[in-house]
């Protein structure tokens, strides 16, 4: 079976060719690899190829099949790609559910203030929230020209991360 | 002489619970406050005893002294240890512990309230013979006075409101032609700011190094200082590194600032662990900045290097001892750097990132030295500061530091939320770090090598690839909860290594 | 003079993850070579490569010299670090490696087999001039010779087989009417155990002290010790805790001591770090045990006194650099402890308890090191040795290190297998352990106060039971798998704390 | 619902009284308690009660039911004894499954030797088999005199723990 997994911004195609337990034959685009793998519950990986050793973490995000890998060195967006998603994608590509009409929290906080109403019209680069996080506080901007048309939420109210906020027209 | 038998920790993360082990070390018991938002915090839980004490926003617990003092009475505790931050410098605070009879660890109420004044705290320190920063000792009211001092004090300075903070009213001059037009602007910030538009101005001192000596000092007028701490490592405006040696410092410049940060201790009459700090410049002229009347964040190194535990410091001379320490006694041995563990993200502007943690692995082995609070499944709360751990290193010279550090960084994983681990490491890699040649400029002025991406080759990525196409395909399947290390698909007899890949 | 770039640990467990902890900082890749039952061993998983050598059992695994060699030449590496145990002082391993080109990070061959052979090492010191354990220094094979050579001596004497170990053919006479009795009896199954009915005899050492030098060697001649090890705290014959300096040293009696270490070292030209073992009695006489040639368990708390990275001294060495360290150079700074962490039941015989780590929460903060190589999740194997982790503390002073060293172990939680952690707090509050006053006798002598338990009170027991009441309702709810702390039964809103208990 | 909760030798009676989420107030035995009580699914529980602050951890072992608890200062061993365990514990009361005629290991480890075959007879003491873990060799003797039964392994084979080795009669 090979599903597509989207690593940053490359997607590489993968398959497992053969598997004998902990020994697996795998293709990632062209290049076939013979590991030994590892892993528990917890998303810790032990894979050991041509003799070196990687430790790598996944981490699963809000989003379902989408992870955050950790290496020794750094991390990576993860997401994986298979028949249902790509199901998905092909049914949403029609719609364009714009995101720049949305502003979103990329972190937990709490609103600190929201200077506009609905119904305002905003320029691009006005600030139309601000969130106070770990006593530092973050005014999100407008990314267009617009008019309000929905606050999600109110001064003083605490949000999570990716949490729609405000939608502009 | 008081012996102290319990002490309530007003505060929280990782100061309480470095605070609390050395209680447990002298047989003292602890006292744990805590915000609705810290119920599961690890200083809760390594508290013997535990209360709650408000809301999470500090203004309506860790800030409340009223509080505070209500749970320490309650609990019979003899004296109350304030960390840093919240009620630290809070002479007010100070003054209420003295009043019902609970002994504050830390200077006098007076002390904190003359050196939390910038003014009265510069006025104080050029009595005493200390240099500070070239400017008025004294609020400047009017535009020509102003104009006057600057054109006195000499290009560049820095206007600051004298009723302000937070950057309000501050304009920095560095040309003749800008001085009239930016002392307006000043004064009238200052005016709409605070009400006020008197300032004060100050010789500007560019990309300055931020040295720092620690200094104690008991009830029987016997004055130390522990040597410096370099913490020219910033980025805004926080420190992200530290380090001592200095290697800006040379023996002759360390006995002179060591003398006057003992000298402005001794002016007024310090009680226990302060900080003197200095700004000082490429030539190694240096100027008072302030005092902090309080242990600071980055204690550790100087205990690292010294060989003294500072808690332990506070809490003696808070009972009364004199110091045993002398200053002829006291040796520097080695190096010792601190890494900041903020939750952040370092490569976007350094957002706080809270959130739940997944996994961490510690650093251990020769020479290291963790302090955090945070523990698997624990979610950072999004009201406090984003610092998470620090981790401080020792070897026996900068070199073999610098290294060490690195290799307990590699070996630091916290997932789950970002961290700027690997900011640091790259920090670690940089000449001008290496070299120890940096100043208050230094992430700004590296910062392209410091956000580069340093992504592992084709081959690593493809291992991260393989390992989530596992996870899933096992996903699919259903979940254990054991944390065992098992094969992928775990359906199978375990395959022995007698065998080979060539049986595949 | 040749440059290591790579190197092989032919080990597993901390000792691996130690040595590869200075390598990381060296700048040096390191290989890591595993058994059927290591595969998820994190010596496996901090290499940077890593090779399968065989089955579980050691003997087809890490002690055998050609497949370790043959991963050694497939991936080029310079150098073989062995650990301790295992092949560490196998001369037929260490001279197998000179043949293929690699370098054994340790002492030649020759000094290997010299000092492994107990009658060798005796004479060699003897002809050093060291002072070794009254006694024969050669094999006695008649029943005369053995009994004329008891009463030269004097009683108390330990006849031991010489062809043996493990105790067999081995007997303590301290009786003069049982001497003949024993010498036969100790011939006969000398006889029946190895095929070979000689002796020898040594004068017994009644509760010695078991006190060891560590020495550093090189190329060119220059050999330092760098002080002494306490390490009379035993279980089994194997060590529990060791500490420097010792209670009993006087500088005097160190600096003697020390010499004849050095003296021991020089007599063999030994290369790279070597332990000297001293049995001491009562009246500070001392005599040369053992040398052991190779890096011990116990090197950290060198570590931490002087300062100095034994493992990087060895890489160093066996480079063929010079010793940069001169003896009037080092100092003892402070005092350090190590606790060894067994998987074992401690108040049933030490019985070893291999199983899977549930939860660790490491110690740490000031003055605190851990060495170790178990994770969460992570089965320990049946295989191998018991022991998991180290333990080590340093604080300015003995007293300050067992109130550090209390702390610790008190944080130390390591649950899924019963450890030896609770055993050693015991240790840390004994009078014997807290005076210095003890010998190789401590752990019988202790065994009352050792074993007692010291259960908490009724209140706090009845915690536990309302934990495992919760548990049980919550069991009988879906399980979920985060590691988020929650409340019990996590069905309704979080209860904020300005309400109260009154409320219920 | 009251239930019962051995802890080493003691059998104590817990009732829940009264909940509010992570505030409860439960009886052991006579003693009523006031407890903030938090834990986790790995069984890591934060008591307060009357200010003091407990750690405690659950690690639930082979049989179920039966845990090992773990304080900062000790640990435990522990059996939830509920309507299903009496029940059983009183059927099986008759019977008298009598674990002295049975030899288990108390650890994973090793057979080294078994000095003994199936109709052997044995007096108590007598060494019947040898396991070796991590280098260190004990030998299990017999309980009563008696012959043997059954023998459950073979030398050389990995035994896990509480694993039954030995039968006696």
């Amino acid at each position: 079976m090979s599903i597509e997994i989207k690593l940053d911004k490359r997607i590489a195609s993968v398959e497992i060719l053969k598997q004998f337990e902990n020994l697996l034959e795998i293709k990632v685009d062209d290049k076939i690899y013979q590991v030994d793998l590892m892993h528990n519950d917890e998303g810790i990986f032990s894979i050991l190829e041509s003799g070196r050793s990687y430790n790598i973490e996944l981490v699963p995000q809000a989003k379902p099949k989408h992870y955050t890998a950790y290496t020794l060195y750094d991390s990576y967006d993860l997401e994986v790609i298979d028949a249902e998603s790509r199901y998905r994608r092909n049914r949403s590509s029609g719609t364009q559910l714009a995101s720049e009409n949305i502003i979103t929290s990329p972190m937990p906080g709490k609103v600190v203030k929201i200077p506009v109403k609905v119904g305002d019209e905003v320029k691009k680069g006005d600030t139309v929230i601000t969130i106070s996080a770990m006593k530092m506080e973050s005014e999100y901007k407008s990314p267009i020209d617009g008019t309000i048309i929905k606050i999600q939420v109110i001064e003083g109210s605490t949000v999570d991360a990716n949490q729609v906020l405000i939608e502009i027209e | 002489m008081r012996k102290i038998r319990k002490i309530l920790v007003a505060n929280r993360g990782e100061i309480a619970i470095r605070i609390m082990r050395t209680c447990r070390e002298m047989g003292i018991s602890t006292v744990a406050v805590f915000s609705d938002a810290d119920r599961t915090s690890m200083h809760v839980r390594y508290a013997d005893e535990a209360y709650h004490i408000g809301p999470s926003a500090s203004a309506e617990s860790y800030l409340k002294p009223e509080k505070i003092i209500e749970v320490a009475k309650r609990t019979n505790a003899d004296a109350i240890h304030p960390g840093y931050g919240f009620l630290s410098e809070n002479s007010e605070f100070a003054r209420k512990c003295a009043e019902n009879g609970i002994k504050f660890i830390g200077p006098s109420p007076e002390v904190i309230d003359k050196m939390g004044d910038k003014i009265q705290a510069r006025l104080t320190m050029i009595a005493a013979g200390v240099p500070v920063v070239p400017g008025t000792t004294e609020s400047v009211t009017t535009e020509k006075d102003a104009i006057d001092t600057i054109r006195r004090i000499g290009l560049p300075v820095m206007v600051k409101a004298s009723a302000g903070g937070g950057g309000k009213g501050m304009r920095l001059i560095t040309d003749e032609k800008d001085i009239v037009s930016l002392v307006r602007s000043a004064r009238s910030e200052a005016k709409s700011s605070f009400g006020n538009d008197s300032v004060y101005i100050e010789k500007y001192i560019s990309s300055p190094h931020h040295i720092e000596f620690q200094v104690l000092g008991d009830q029987h007028g016997n004055f130390i200082h522990l040597f410096e701490r370099e913490c020219s490592v910033q980025r805004r405006h926080q420190k992200m590194i530290e380090e001592t040696p200095s290697p800006l410092m040379t023996p002759e410049l360390r006995r002179k600032m060591g003398e006057y940060a003992v000298e402005a201790a001794r002016a007024v009459n310090y009680e226990g662990a302060g900080t003197i700090e200095f700004l000082v410049d490429n030539d190694l002229n240096f100027y008072f900045l302030e005092m902090n009347t309080r242990l600071q964040v980055e204690h550790p190194i100087t205990e690292r290097i010294t060989g003294i535990d500072l808690v332990k410091q506070q809490i003696l001379i808070a009972e009364g001892h004199p110091l045993t320490i002398t200053q002829d006694k006291l040796r520097q041995t080695g190096h010792a750097i601190e890494c900041r563990i903020y939750a952040e993200d370092s490569d976007n502007n350094f957002m706080p990132n809270p959130g739940k943690i997944y996994n961490i692995t510690q650093p251990l082995g020769l020479g290291v030295r963790t302090d955090g609070y945070v523990y698997e499944g624990y979610e950072i709360p999004i009201y406090y500061d984003s610092m998470i751990s620090k981790l401080i290193v020792w070897a026996e010279n900068r070199n073999e530091a610098i290294e060490r550090m690195k290799r307990a960084l590699y070996e630091y994983k916290i997932t789950g939320v970002k961290t700027s681990i690997k900011f640091l490491e790259r920090i670690m890699d940089t000449e001008d770090f290496r070299s120890g040649n940096y100043d208050t400029n230094f992430i700004e002025k590296n910062k392209d090598i410091l956000l580069s991406e340093g992504k592992c080759p084709t081959d690593c990525e493809d291992m991260i690839i393989i390992a989530a196409y596992i996870e899933y395909l096992d996903r699919l399947n259903v979940s254990q909860t054991s944390k065992a290390m098992y094969p992928a698909q775990n359906r199978w007899k375990k395959y022995t290594y007698q065998k080979n890949f060539e049986r595949l």
